[in-house]
């Protein structure tokens, strides 16, 4: 974009910061446009769950301006504060949240290359972030001067802290898998048919997932681990005090963060943008037959992921409408004595298996792990070597395979 | 009482220094049922004392009630357990009869059991759904009250209220069953018991469910005595005490001929004639789960004991007998009596001086006495197990505070 | 954060392409003179600005939770440069482990040791100027010396090609891939290996002995259910039941009110 | 007011620098920025966590010293390491830099960790964390 | 795959199957399914499992090597005229020839039958090698020829049945259950929770174990699932361990085993001590070394075959002539080696070794006789009966009992004639004194317990007079119709609840499959056949092949003709007490009506393998035209240089084990088999005279041969001569010495701590006064220096930063200074 901006003869500083506001935008209205879309959703399967009609009304059918509707009333809410509250704290904190909820979305890819910024180390600086929104709750909760406020921020401070081991162990697993934290590489890996996923590679990866599926569920803070805000005990926990738009960027921040745990998951066990079937390999289109069909393939891909993400979102919610809240004790012992002891046994697993049968369950299937576009995913930033300007220099850092260069011949597959 | 706390082997006491908080529950807090407010002390999440507060919901009903004739009361009666409010007329019915030595007629006497256990499934129903929100649940709160909607439009269909019925009343009911309700009710209790399963499914036998219950606030069986707790509480303790069944011989006449077995365990088993679910190995007799399932248990046996009495009553020839007139005069003499509310034992006193106004009216309601516990359950338990308790304890506040 | 500025969705650019492109403009236009900013370097200014502010910042404040929260943005920042210095694995593990381990630790000791005397505890006058001559000294002498070595002053390449975490990874496992700097030299290069596992277990051990050093030790810890061993066995009720009932015994709402009274300090 | 005291403080340590060295030689708004730009970061954040240390009574707040002292380090650890700051193909200190930054980090958690484990069992004992109070193995 | 690298795997598979459920069922027991139901469905799913691989392996082996008819196709006239050129005139020709210039072996083979010149086709190797250093090599390997093959078919098949028939009779167990043959002292039952999980944990174990033993490769190996299965047994019998008959009868069979693995234990140390091996086959070592394995050792090919004494057996026998030798050549040691090379063949001549050889074998032996229960040790067995019935036929009469004549029959080659002549004895008065006892035994299962012995006796006999392959085949053939038989009885108890013949009668017209079942199976145990059209039941062809092997025997020995009256005879009694039982349960009235009434017939999942089993029972004994049989089958894994006749023993010189296709002969067969006819048919008529008819009313018997039914009735008195003769010895010198301990050895001890005692308190006062003073003062002084240098110390930890901060810029500014370097520029 920023090329196609400086080709109209825009002066690059322009080109570029325009190009990255535009990037930020559109990521802004994943969260802010996902956070509608997901609270009506939410209300409409809670209301089907239980029985009930839901929204109706806003917006002619299926009430689904209800969200907007809700946005607005929001907006106009008065933004209360308590007496007694830390004013600076209390204000900021939302917003904290918020940032780093968002900032995750930056390393996370939607297809292949779409990304807002390709990392290297991807994997890592979004686990990273998100585990920067326990700050704007703990601050909350702190700055609220509410007892029911700071109990649901030490609840969370607790649990985030605590289940960031399993989930870290969790994701480590595709990491291993593909050798790589780079979110885009990873995804591209399980390129091919369904039994490529890593979630299929091998009965350990099956398993870490749900692991996975239950430390992301609990990092989120969505039932049954809502501990944090739960109604039933905390009046609302951490958000208590909060009123209006602060509240809602609370909210959003807990969509945000449910779609992005969602999408890494989709990232990493489950093969990305990479459909069941690969249609778009079928149908001959790929990154070599021609720009157009690049973006038909980028625009699929899109697809699956979103696809994939909003099922986990709904996955979530349908938990959170069928299942009881466990209590603070429960909480950590779920974390502490069954999904790190399970995760670390499954890690160990995996790397043994990734040892002696590097192929996975389905080795014949798809087409060998990262085949086809291999050469040019290894190269700096993922660029295509010949684009590179900077590879003379890369080639004297980083370039080839250093691995192979130290002398180091990988284990072939046997 | 410092001492007492001292000596408590239940205080758990830490070597980290760590600062107690007095922590305000309710009385506008979500999950503490009405307007009761709970005072708890916290060790961090530990709750080391609960000081339950009443009387926000206070109306001097008592006091009304000495100034009005007993069926002017009945509708005050009603505001009492507002959710089973049939269980109440019929509990202040029976103790005005008493004291008048008034017998109702045979039909009469099947209608009330059928309007009253009807009445305590619907009762059971709200605990049931509530206690699931309790625990952080949502769903089945609204599947209790689905099936209760349709009790309540058949009490809406033979009283026309929906939820302060006055229906029970001194000497009889105030109207007949409409034709064609018999049909209806057991319509509704054929769709309604497969349901019963969804319920277990959903909170009985679910794994959170247990491990949030089992082995909580745990009520003993001498503790439960004690406190002169009552109904699902005192069963869930392992008391085998139904007013039903043990009551007043007046009382318990008007079961007379029905065939039920008291939801209790006994030798460590429930009464099995339907496909319960089996008790958890870690539930403890007398905690929250137990005191769950008798309800759960009781719903059933409710339904069983209205198939009989659509059986009795459809096959009553007599019409049904006339209340008694609005301003009847009382004989002089007291009377008390207990009825087994779905709360637990419902108790009217009446002292008449010849008018027909009483001279003096009071209420013993089971809530107050099985709220009394908390303090004793809540000891050492963390905060998310105090809407647990209380929940299980299924209290109504306008009984409380009259 | 790094990442908003050189964000693309599309295509992957870094500031790799910014500068070829950056000087054309630069000789076309030269009229503006914004156009010749370098970007790169702005960010080192931005991040730079906020780690000294808020290093100060966590200085001069009292509150604690806000000396925590100042120093979260200042770790944050520095995490920032280690990003712009091409470290990106340091910058992310600078923002896990110092920003998102480290520091929750610290506002979760915060929280547990938030008495109101405590929240803010202030030194004396005295103290506050012996700081700043000790920290104008240290300062001035640390300055002297970063300004004391030519090579040190010049600009720098100012490129940063994506990095790759690969070389890091196997040196941690022993393996030197990485290619050595002009001029160095070639032996004596190794791996880390041993020094990793020596800070694998030492991370362990700690974490162990300050699980063990911070633990709530309890004295006594029955649960509510002992005591039901305690409870005797009441067989009848029929004959107890109506005068508890009706006067509910002393240790009810009431024995819980006076004993909270009783009881509080 | 002890964030201008110390500000005054750094400015006026800066003067004779600025005036014998030619430190503009870079314009760090239109050339890349070279070692001696982290180099003064470094110290501000290490100065800062003396200070810190110096000045907290709080135990916390000397934590957070500790902390900051740690990154000024690191800072310069890293800066020496990149090779993006010095001129094209200067010895720089390579990979051993983010290295030894990378373990300061962890040693960082893992002191940390014990630091506010005894912080938490000095407050146990003293109701207090207060430094200053904490004196009972003086001599 | 070649049959080398597959019949290792999936017999390997097939053996560790039941070990993976009884590891599964032992974690995780009681959560299987509903109180552990799912037990029953793991063990039978892996027995099932092991059956097919077992099939399967069977299936490829029958595919390599096509099962002809060897030695069995008698009827021919190639044959028969092969057969009488090994007549014995010649065999005592060329053994008289062999004596001349008997170089070769002390005793010999001297007939090689067509088919058995070489070693029997076989496959061995090694799983995983324990432990290899100087002598001694410890492996986990197999050996596996047809008979291994067959043995895995046999025990997996039956096994299988007993499982689906377990499940279906235990099922008692699943809940909670009241033992009423438990009395507490409170005069109660015993309530206990149901054990449904143990019992398929302890068989899936044993299952484990006694395929372990027909798969082993070595016999330490052997001796390790030897004392496997004996565990097992103990955990089977005693599974009602509350009642005291069972935890005693659990004992007794343990304990009865014991003493005969310790003959068991002299006679591998015999072996291992003088040949430094235990592998059955030939091995390579981990250090590539070939290693004779103990049947080439003891019959080398280079002899033909023919059993010597080994070198090492000389050498260790003859072991002070080696010594005085090497002495005779202190110099030069490999000389003397040498020459002790040379010596060997003189030794062997001379006759050492040969009691070595003769101690190895029956030292095998013993272990046999204990768990075959054979004479003397057969009392363990009919007490053994306290286990559960699906135990009885599994462990205690198909397979476990079995393993002693499996392993006789394996080690056969190393048996020497006398070995084999003492086999034979003890097999004969197992038999006889085990059928007599069956004759006036009421309780059913314990009939069948002394039929089992009986019968083992039989296998032992045969065994012994040279019919290796009429014993395994007999072997094979029993298995099938003794399970049956057992579970037909378990059936019956089921059905009745008690074990008790004389409360049973009437019961074919209630229990059609189980009588009809169990009459084949008396059928075939009887041996039921017609003798010239030469088809009958299985038990017809094992039975009858035992008999003309004895009757040859009896030819050949006429001083040993009492053998063959043994079998002879015992095939009458027999027939007589197995038709006495049929008769008592099945036909006529029923006696008693309580019973009677609750009598029904067992559900399918017992029935179904009765029916299995019964037809196994009718087929097992055919050979097919082609030649395929079991018998055949068995014959390919004859060892080598054991189908010829034995000439003399150690001994008993004047003896001869005659060629086992000799008694394929047309006459003897004939005889054999008439005379079978004829004991079977009038031990049934005699049974039924009494039982039936009630000719000869049982009652009048009894009271005429008062003695004698008492006697037998009694047991012969066997347990309470054990008792007198072990027991109460042993008990007494215990009693003596356990006075002894306390009396005698505590008190010195006492003695002694009271001695050091006051030894101590002399040295503690020493410590105290001189030593401590001495440490105390040091630290005296040290605490005073200590108070004075503490004041050091302010306590003020951000003075002690700032004292680091200021002291820092110091020493530089300082060096700066002092250096006079560029700092400052």
């Amino acid at each position: 974009m920023a090329e196609f901006l400086i080709g109209l003869g825009l002066p690059g500083w322009v080109a570029w910061s325009i190009a990255a506001l535009v990037a930020a935008v559109l990521l802004l209205n994943v969260i802010a446009g996902g956070a509608l879309v997901f609270i009506w959703a939410e209300r409409k399967i809670a209301a089907r769950i239980q029985d009930r009609l839901g929204p109706t009304r806003t917006g002619g059918r299926f009430g689904w301006l209800q969200s907007l509707a809700d946005g607005i009333k929001l907006l106009a809410k008065e933004d209360l504060m308590p007496e007694g509250a830390d004013g600076l704290l209390f204000r900021l904190a939302p917003y904290v949240s918020f940032c780093a909820s968002f900032c995750a979305f930056i390393a996370l890819p939607f297809a292949f290359d779409v990304v807002g910024q390709r990392l290297n180390v991807g994997v890592f600086f979004v686990v990273a972030v998100l585990g920067l929104e326990v700050f704007g709750v703990i601050l909350a909760g702190y700055a609220s001067a509410s007892k029911w406020s700071l109990f649901g921020a030490m609840r969370e401070a607790a649990q985030v802290v605590s289940y960031e081991v399993p989930l870290g162990m969790c994701v480590v697993v595709p990491v291993m898998l593909a050798g790589t934290m780079d979110l885009v590489t990873i995804g591209e890996k399980q390129a091919g048919w369904m039994s490529s996923w890593y979630l299929f590679h091998d009965p350990f990866t099956f398993i870490i997932f749900w692991v996975y599926v239950t430390c992301a569920v609990a990092s989120v803070n969505r039932a049954p681990f809502d501990l944090a805000e739960a109604e039933s005990e905390l009046v609302a926990g951490f958000h208590t005090e909060y009123s209006g738009l602060r509240w809602s960027f609370f909210f959003m921040a807990e969509y945000g963060s449910m779609f992005l745990v969602s999408g890494l998951a989709a990232v990493l066990f489950l093969g990305g943008w990479n459909g069941p079937v690969p249609v778009a390999r079928l149908l001959g289109f790929s990154d070599g037959t021609g720009e157009s069909a690049a973006y038909v393939v980028r625009l699929v891909g899109l697809a699956n992921l979103m696809g994939k993400a909003t099922l986990g979102v709904l996955f979530m919610m349908w938990i959170r409408w069928t299942l009881p809240r466990l209590r603070i004790d429960q909480v950590m012992t779920t974390c502490l004595k069954y999904c790190t002891p399970i995760a670390a046994v499954m890690f160990a697993g995996a790397m043994f298996w990734q040892l002696f049968l590097p192929g996975g369950l389905f080795p014949g299937w798809g087409r060998p792990a990262g085949e086809i576009r291999e050469g040019w995913l290894e190269g700096p930033g993922g660029l295509p070597a010949a684009a590179s300007p900077a590879e003379d220099r890369s080639s004297t850092v980083t370039g080839g395979d250093p691995v192979e260069r130290a002398g180091l011949a990988t284990r072939s597959p046997r | 009482m410092p001492d007492l706390i001292e000596d408590d082997p239940r205080i758990i006491e830490f070597d980290v220094r760590t600062d107690e908080m007095l922590v305000n529950m309710g009385p506008q807090h979500p999950s503490t049922h009405g307007v009761l407010r709970l005072v708890l002390r916290t060790d961090g999440e530990i709750v080391s004392e609960t000081e339950p507060h009443i009387g926000y919901l206070h109306r001097c009903a008592e006091k009304i009630g000495e100034n009005l004739s007993p069926r002017q009361w009945i509708p005050y009666t009603d505001r009492l357990d507002y959710l089973a409010a049939m269980n109440m007329n019929l509990g202040w019915a029976l103790t005005v009869e008493k004291l008048m030595r008034h017998e109702v007629g045979e039909k009469a006497r099947h209608l009330r059991v059928l309007i009253s256990e009807l009445n305590r499934i619907s009762s059971h129903l709200v605990g049931m759904g509530a206690y699931g929100l309790d625990l952080g649940t949502f769903s089945p709160f609204l599947y209790a009250f689905r099936e209760r909607e349709k009790i309540l439009d058949l009490f809406e269909e033979a009283c026309g209220a929906r939820l302060t019925y006055s229906y029970i009343t001194v000497g009889g009911a105030t109207a007949d069953l409409p034709p064609g309700w018999l049909q209806r009710c057991e319509a509704f209790l054929d769709q309604f018991e497969p349901i019963i399963k969804e319920y277990h499914a959903l909170l009985t036998t679910n794994a959170i469910f247990v491990k949030r219950t089992a082995g909580i606030g745990v009520l003993s069986r001498a503790m439960a005595i004690d406190y002169g707790c009552s109904g699902p509480v005192l069963r869930g303790s392992g008391v085998d005490q139904d007013m039903r069944r043990d009551g007043e011989s007046l009382y318990t006449g008007m079961y007379d001929g029905y065939a039920f077995e008291v939801a209790v365990q006994k030798e460590g088993r429930y009464p099995r004639d339907h496909s319960y679910p089996t008790v958890p190995s870690e539930a403890v007799l007398g905690d929250c789960w137990h005191r769950f399932f008798v309800r759960m248990l009781e719903v059933v046996q409710s339904m069983d004991l209205v198939r009989q009495a659509i059986d009795r009553y459809a096959a009553c020839p007599e019409p049904l007998s006339e209340p008694l007139k609005l301003f009847e005069k009382l004989p002089v003499g007291d009377a008390y009596l207990e009825t087994e509310a779905p709360k637990g034992q419902m108790g009217f006193y009446i002292v008449g001086n010849g008018t027909p106004i009483p001279w003096r009216v009071r209420a013993r309601s089971s809530s107050f006495s099985n709220l009394s516990v908390t303090h004793e359950l809540c000891r050492g338990c963390l905060i998310a197990d105090v809407p647990a308790i209380v929940g299980s304890l299924d209290i109504v506040m306008g009984e409380i505070d009259r | 954060m790094t990442g908003m500025l050189d964000m693309d969705i599309i295509d992957i650019s870094t500031l790799t392409h910014v500068v070829p492109p950056l000087a054309t403009t630069l000789a076309a236009l030269p009229a503006l003179p914004i156009a010749g900013i370098n970007w790169h370097s702005v960010l080192f200014l931005l991040f730079a600005g906020l780690a000294c502010g808020f290093a100060i910042a966590v200085v001069a404040a009292d509150n604690v939770v806000r000396m925590a929260l100042y120093l979260v943005f200042s770790l944050g920042a520095t995490a920032g440069l280690f990003f712009l210095a091409g470290a990106e694995f340091i910058g992310a593990m600078q923002l896990m482990i110092y920003v998102g381990g480290t520091l929750v630790l610290l506002v979760f000791g915060v929280m547990l040791t938030a008495q109101a005397p405590l929240v803010s505890i202030k030194p004396s006058s005295s103290d506050r100027t012996l700081t700043a001559v000790a920290g104008a000294s240290l300062l001035s002498l640390l300055l002297t010396a970063a300004f004391s070595v030519d090579a040190w002053r010049g600009p720098g390449v100012g490129v940063v090609p994506a990095p790759s975490a690969t070389p890091l990874g196997m040196a941690l496992v022993g393996v030197r891939v990485d290619e050595p700097p002009a001029g160095t030299p070639v032996g004596g290069r190794v791996g880390y290996m041993l020094p990793f596992e020596i800070v694998s277990v030492h991370l362990l051990v700690v974490l162990v002995g300050a699980a063990y050093l911070a633990r709530a030790k309890r004295r006594r810890t029955p649960r509510p259910i002992d005591a039901l061993a305690s409870a005797m066995p009441v067989e009848t009720v029929a004959t107890a039941a109506p005068v508890a009932t009706m006067a509910p015994t002393g240790r009810s709402a009431g024995g819980a009110k006076s004993a909270l009274v009783g009881g509080g300090r | 007011m002890m964030g201008l005291v110390l500000a005054t403080a750094s400015v006026a340590s800066l003067a004779p620098c600025l005036a014998t060295i030619p430190l503009f030689a870079v314009n760090p708004f239109t050339e890349p920025v070279g070692v001696v730009h982290y180099l003064i970061v470094g110290a501000v954040l290490f100065t800062a966590g003396i200070a810190c240390m110096t000045l907290k009574r709080n135990a916390l707040g000397i934590l957070m010293g500790i902390e900051l002292v740690l990154n000024g380090a690191n800072i310069n650890f890293v800066a020496f390491a990149s090779p993006y700051l010095r001129a094209e193909g200067a010895p720089t200190l390579g990979l051993d830099g983010q290295v030894v930054a990378l373990f300061v980090i962890l040693l960082a958690a893992a002191e940390a960790a014990v630091a506010l484990a005894i912080t938490l069992n000095f407050y146990n004992n003293h109701a207090t964390v207060d430094v200053d109070r904490a004196d009972d193995l003086k001599g | 795959m070649d049959l080398e690298s597959l019949l290792p795997t999936l017999l390997g598979l097939a053996w560790l199957l039941p070990l993976a459920s009884f590891a599964v069922i032992l974690f995780a027991g009681p959560r299987l399914g509903d109180h552990g139901k799912g037990a029953a469905g793991v063990a039978t799913a892996a027995i099932v499992g092991s059956f097919v691989l077992s099939l399967m392996a069977f299936i490829s082996w029958v595919a390599q090597h096509p099962v002809h008819a060897v030695a069995h196709d008698d009827h021919g006239g190639a044959h028969a005229s092969a057969d009488g050129s090994h007549g014995s005139p010649a065999s005592h020709d060329s053994a008289s020839s062999h004596d001349s210039h008997g170089s070769e072996s002390a005793h010999r083979t001297v007939d090689e039958g067509a088919g058995h010149a070489g070693p029997p086709v076989s496959y061995s190797g090694d799983w995983y090698t324990l432990y290899e250093g100087g002598r001694l090599r410890l492996t986990i390997g197999w050996y596996v020829d047809a008979l291994t093959v067959l043995m895995f078919v046999m025990i997996t098949f039956i096994a299988t049945c007993i499982h689906v028939y377990a499940s279906g009779y235990m099922h008692d167990e699943l809940h909670d259950i009241t033992d009423h043959e438990v009395h507490l002292a409170d005069g109660s039952h015993l309530h206990r929770p149901g054990r449904f999980h143990r019992f398929f944990q302890a068989l899936s174990l044993f299952c484990f174990s006694m395929l372990g033993i027909v798969i082993a490769g070595n016999l330490a190996m052997v001796f390790i699932f030897w004392e496997l299965v004996g565990i097992c047994s103990w955990f089977l019998i005693g599974f009602y361990y509350e009642r005291k008959s069972a935890s005693n009868a659990a004992n007794k069979a343990f304990i009865v085993n014991r003493i005969g693995d310790f003959g068991m234990l002299i006679g591998l140390m015999a072996l291992w001590g003088a040949l430094g091996t235990l592998h059955f086959a030939d091995s390579t070592g981990l250090d590539g070394q070939a290693r004779p394995g103990l049947f080439s050792l003891v019959r080398p090919p280079v002899a033909g075959h023919a059993q010597w004494v080994p070198d090492g057996m000389v050498k260790f026998a003859a072991a002070e002539k080696v010594g005085a030798v090497l002495r005779s050549y202190p110099q030069d040691p490999r000389a003397g080696v040498e020459q002790v090379e040379a010596k060997v063949e003189d030794w062997r001549d001379e006759g050492y070794g040969r009691w070595l050889l003769l101690v190895a074998g029956l030292g095998i032996f013993c272990g046999c006789i204990g768990k075959s229960a054979q004479f003397p040790l057969f009392v363990w067995l009919p007490d053994a009966m306290e286990g559960p019935t699906p135990v009885s036929a599994l462990v205690h009469s198909a397979t476990m009992v079995a393993a002693g004549v499996y392993l006789v029959g394996r080690f056969y080659p190393v048996l020497t004639p006398d070995a084999l002549l003492v086999i034979a004895y003890v097999g004969a008065i197992t038999l006889l004194i085990a059928a007599s006892i069956a004759l006036v035994a009421n309780d059913i299962k314990r009939v069948l317990a002394y039929s089992t012995v009986s019968q083992l006796g039989y296998m032992m006999l045969a065994l012994g007079v040279g019919g290796w392959l009429a014993g395994l085949f007999h072997l094979v053939t029993h298995a099938f119709f003794k399970s049956l038989l057992f579970l037909c009885s378990g059936s019956v108890i089921h059905a009745c609840h008690t074990n008790d013949m004389r409360k049973m009668g009437g019961l074919a017209k209630v229990m059609p499959w189980t009588s009809g079942t169990m009459l084949v199976g008396c059928l075939a145990i009887i041996g039921a056949g017609v003798p010239f059209l030469d088809i009958g039941l299985s038990g017809y062809y094992s039975k009858d092949s035992i008999l003309a092997q004895a009757l040859l025997f009896a030819r050949e020995n006429p001083s040993h003709s009492i053998l063959f009256y043994a079998v002879a005879g015992g095939a009458m009694l027999t027939a007589f007490y197995m038709f006495r039982l049929w008769f008592m349960t099945f036909a006529g009235q029923p006696r008693d009506h309580h019973v009677h009434e609750h009598a029904h017939e067992s559900p399918p999942v017992m029935t179904y393998p009765l029916v299995a089993l019964s037809v196994l029972a009718v087929v097992a004994g055919w050979t097919l035209p082609g030649g395929f049989g079991i018998a055949n089958l068995i014959d390919q894994a004859r060892p080598a240089g054991t189908g010829g006749t034995e000439l003399g023993g150690l001994l008993f010189r004047a003896f001869t084990v005659p060629a086992e296709h000799a008694s394929h002969a047309h006459d003897i067969h004939v005889t054999a088999s008439l005379t079978a006819f004829a004991t079977a048919a009038s031990g049934v008529l005699l049974a039924a005279a009494m039982y039936v008819w009630r000719v000869i009313p049982p009652a009048v018997v009894a009271t005429a041969a008062k003695p004698l039914y008492t006697f037998l009735a009694n047991r012969w008195y066997f347990d309470e001569i054990y008792r007198f003769l072990f027991v109460l010895p042993v008990l007494g010198i215990s009693r003596l010495v356990s006075a002894t301990d306390t009396g005698v050895i505590d008190k010195f001890i006492e003695g002694l701590a009271w001695g050091a005692k006051q030894v101590a308190g002399f040295d503690a006062w020493l410590d105290r006064t001189l030593i401590d003073g001495l440490v105390n003062g040091t630290a005296n002084a040290t605490w005073h220096a200590g108070l004075e240098l503490k004041k050091l110390q302010t306590g003020q930890l951000r003075q002690y930063v700032m004292f680091i901060a200021l002291g820092t810029v110091a020493i530089f500014i300082l060096a700066g200074l002092l250096l006079h370097s560029s700092f400052a520029g």
